[in-house]
């Protein structure tokens, strides 16, 4: 293929080249277990202690506070379930919303069985959460509220701050799923209240199978992968030293680069959505005008389905994602499109496109150029078209 | 993911497009599933597919099977017509994946969809067809097999 | 340090460069996330196809029967666990062994606490397990037996053969912990009648955060990470592609150099092992004689402690390791060392050395005669020691 | 994870060695936890250690705790021995990791045991002592603080 232009970087990213010649020594010089004795690998020990302390500043937390894991996933997983089960005796009740990543959705699903009891929050036509449904939920026996930081299809950033007020106030952990947002967008645990983070290193340029989760001094949940004393004794296994070494690169210039990144991508993001309002008809911008990522821009073309459409992006080598059901192999589409209200066959025909560091004007462009005529294409092929048509000359 | 040909079929459909005063028209599948597939005909008085016409909403499999079960019908009577099952064009196709095999399922299902069409209009009878479902996913679901 | 002599293999295993060069086109080139549709980065779900088919052949079991893990801690997670999960309308009782690796021992706390019940086996005082043991353990309401293929400290290799097939002849699924025996000797999941088997990649030169779980088809453990369809909706998160292709390339470059690196590396185990024996007196070998690692030797050196010989032999550029409570900050010995029947003061003074691709004649030759000096230098500065050499005297 | 000093005093322990005939020993700590230390103290007769020895069993920083309290006793009155606590020792070697803080609590206590049996010896009542326990570990028990 000629020309790649990767418009998926909710997906994942490219590893910053800066991270991966971070990382490189660590494979094959310092090797070592930094849970050795001797002074060639306990010194990864030290390399490991710099990376958390790189992290904890970007948030405002503590260095002891950041427990690396395997990726948002996760980091997910243990903050849900470890909650479950070391508050259990407060009660068994959860609130979170319908529009989190399956990494929240399905470990409630699991805890669900496991005789928990979760509460789904609606969300508004712009993918907001209402921090007064929120409070509303809030039961005495509630011991956990988690609500994803900015939503990983649609962009739109909750009202996280609020949400932690409201949770410190009744007492309630409060977990935020900040995938899409850490070091995106600033982040300060405690201004926002929150108890427990979860982040992925390869959503921002550092390497995939690595993340970690942020858990407040004092909170008392206990591992949720058992065995070894790594990790404060909270999270066992050998440390995947040189993928914590790229995470705490990739996180260093993210944010260092953070405001800058945001104001150019914003721009271009928003040049995106311009012209795509302008040139192409029936179709519908998702998610939140203004509190939204910098880098995400999701559209629903009506009469098309998301599939053929991402294919015939891909033959102009334009990489980005949908929310089909097809593109999932399940049979529904985006649980995220349909809690704002969009109709199937609407949800199927959406395309999410995220912005990099890397992408220009021209890209996005040649996008636009290529997508106006892909999705006339489909929609002279498209018998929901068709009846349209038919249906608007007859009421002419 | 795809093979060549659902790739070729896809890119390149064959016999997109309406008939207008179609001998028989047929649309299966439904929105909500995110698979639409509507086939014209056009038989002649020997029954024999003189043109075919389809238009899909539907991912790339759905276009290539329409695709391929129009070029499969074309030209042939309609008891030959009615061979062309959906394992007739997934094979026609290369195969599928294994997520995508309903896509052939809704093909099939839309030819015999425009044969019950023209066979009601023409008040005949063809041998084996049955009123065509109005959801084929209706009795799919999936349960993983480990 | 000028010199290093790494005899810490069992701990992690360098990087070999080779699996370094697999791995770099995914980070910065090949990046994409294997769900997606576009071709640039469906690619790469063949690409992990292609590891799933190397591991598989290693093992003689099938593609889809191998999932990737974060490493080994986690596949041994999810194997109790889920199996504890999926199995507990048969049964709670769960029998293992007294010499497992933490992953598996403390995973075995977690579902005492939880409600099941374990039986630890009793080993010998060579390490090894006694089918008769396991076969006695069973119970009607058991639903998992999990002995370790090999043994991390004393290295010695179970009679897993005989224990599977006492489990498939009770109907009892069968899991081994393979981290340290895997693609190091060989392994035949139908023969051995292994249902679940764990494995690791930085144990065997492969990259660290990277493992996987053989499950055969027909166990019906679900997820133990919840969340995206990843490994057939099994294991859920982003793939770590460049770990995977690492991985797939260190089981590659093990399983095909196995047979003469066993060789060759059990030629120099039996030497080390005769010239310590013969040199330096007051010390035990621990483990099996003949049913051991290639790579392993593990020895008790009388009247010292093991941390101190651990940062003499480091001032040397030697790296190994040892059972002394000190080096993990606990204060018990190593629990397979007890479960051998040593006092705790002579497992206080173990030391494993653990052998390498690269280890020569002349690096053990070195190793030894720093270990004499050492040893005889730790020893004159005991008064465990002293007390001996006062008793002798007074005996005589 | 040592400091340079601990890594000094560990690889070039001070007075390593037994005092015969010593005027107070004193052994604490129990194989069992992996830390034996025994102090060998002479003590002239105005009540000041002339010289003091020690044997440890037990890890860098048992044998460097050991070898920093010789240091730390040597040449001082019975009561300045009295006031070299854990705290001053691990000063003295810019600090221990916190899982081996007890190495220095086994350091004082041993100071302590070998004066406790100088004092027994001979009959006389140090200010401040009292019989050391065989076993210094015996209340001590991790639990991790998040
Ligand atoms: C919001 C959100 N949460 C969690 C995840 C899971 O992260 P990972 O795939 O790195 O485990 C993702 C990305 O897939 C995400 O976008
Ligand atoms: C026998 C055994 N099981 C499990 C593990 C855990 O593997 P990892 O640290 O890669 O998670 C190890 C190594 O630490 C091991 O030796």
């Amino acid at each position: 293929m000629e020309k790649l232009i990767y418009l998926d970087n909710a997906a994942t990213t490219k590893t910053a080249p800066e991270v991966v010649e971070a990382m490189l020594p660590y494979f094959t010089e310092h090797f070592g277990n930094p849970s050795s004795v001797y002074g060639f690998a306990a010194a990864n020990k030290e390399v490991i202690t710099k990376q958390r302390d790189i992290i904890a500043g970007v948030l405002g937390a503590k260095n002891n506070e950041i427990y690396f894991t395997a990726g948002g996933t996760e980091s997910d997983n243990w903050a849900l379930i470890a909650t479950a089960e070391a508050y259990a005796s407060k009660g068994k009740h959860i609130i979170t919303s319908k529009i989190e990543h399956h990494a929240v959705l399905h470990t409630c699903e699991y805890l669900e069985k496991r005789g928990y009891e979760v509460t789904y929050l609606d969300v508004d036509e712009n993918g907001l959460v209402r921090p007064e449904d929120v409070e509303a939920a809030i039961r005495p026996d509630t011991i956990l509220i988690s609500i994803m930081f900015a939503n990983n299809e649609i962009g739109s950033i909750q009202p996280i701050q609020e949400i932690g007020k409201i949770a410190r106030a009744h007492g309630v952990l409060f977990h935020t799923d900040a995938v899409q947002a850490f070091a995106q967008i600033p982040i300060n645990v405690d201004e926002c209240c929150i108890d427990m983070l979860s982040a992925s290193g390869h959503k921002l340029n550092g390497p995939k199978g690595i993340g970690f989760l942020y858990i407040r001094k004092g909170v008392k949940i206990r591992s949720f992968i058992h065995g070894g004393a790594q990790e404060r004794k909270r999270r066992a296994g050998t440390e995947n030293v040189p993928g914590i070494v790229g995470l705490g690169k990739a996180v260093e210039l993210a944010a260092a680069s953070m405001e800058e990144r945001a104001g150019k991508e914003s721009g271009l993001r928003d040049y995106l959505i311009g012209r795509i309002e302008a040139e192409i008809p029936y179709c519908r911008l998702n998610g939140d005008r203004e509190k939204r990522l910098p880098n995400n821009v999701n559209f629903s073309f009506q009469f098309i389905e998301g599939e053929s459409l991402l294919i015939m992006l891909d033959m102009k080598g334009i990489c980005a994602s949908s929310g089909s059901a097809c593109t999932s192999g399940s049979l529904d589409p985006s649980h995220v499109l349909l809690a704002i209200g969009l109709p199937h066959e609407i949800a199927h025909g959406s395309l999410r496109m995220t912005l990099g560091a890397d992408t220009t004007k021209e890209d996005l462009d040649y996008t636009v150029d290529c997508l106006k005529e892909i999705v006339a294409q489909l929609r002279s092929m498209s018998p929901l078209y068709e009846d349209f048509v038919k249906k608007q000359e007859k009421n002419k | 993911m795809y093979t060549e040909k659902v790739m070729d079929h896809f890119q390149h459909p064959r016999n997109v497009g309406e008939i207008e005063n179609a001998s028989g028209v047929g649309t299966v599948g439904n929105a909500k599933c995110g698979d639409i597939m509507r086939i014209y005909l056009d038989i002649d008085e020997n029954q024999i597919i003189r043109d075919v016409k389809f238009k899909t909403f539907g991912c790339g499999a759905a276009v290539a099977t329409s695709s391929m079960a129009t070029e499969l019908v074309k030209g042939k009577n309609i008891q030959e017509a009615m061979q062309v099952t959906n394992k007739a064009v997934m094979e026609a196709l290369d195969g599928l994946p294994p997520v995508k095999v309903h896509c052939s399922l809704l093909a099939e299902e839309a030819i015999h969809a425009a044969l019950w069409d023209y066979a009601e209009k023409n008040g005949i009878k063809i041998e084996g067809l049955t009123k065509p479902k109005s959801d084929i996913h209706e009795d799919e679901e999936e349960e993983e097999e480990y």
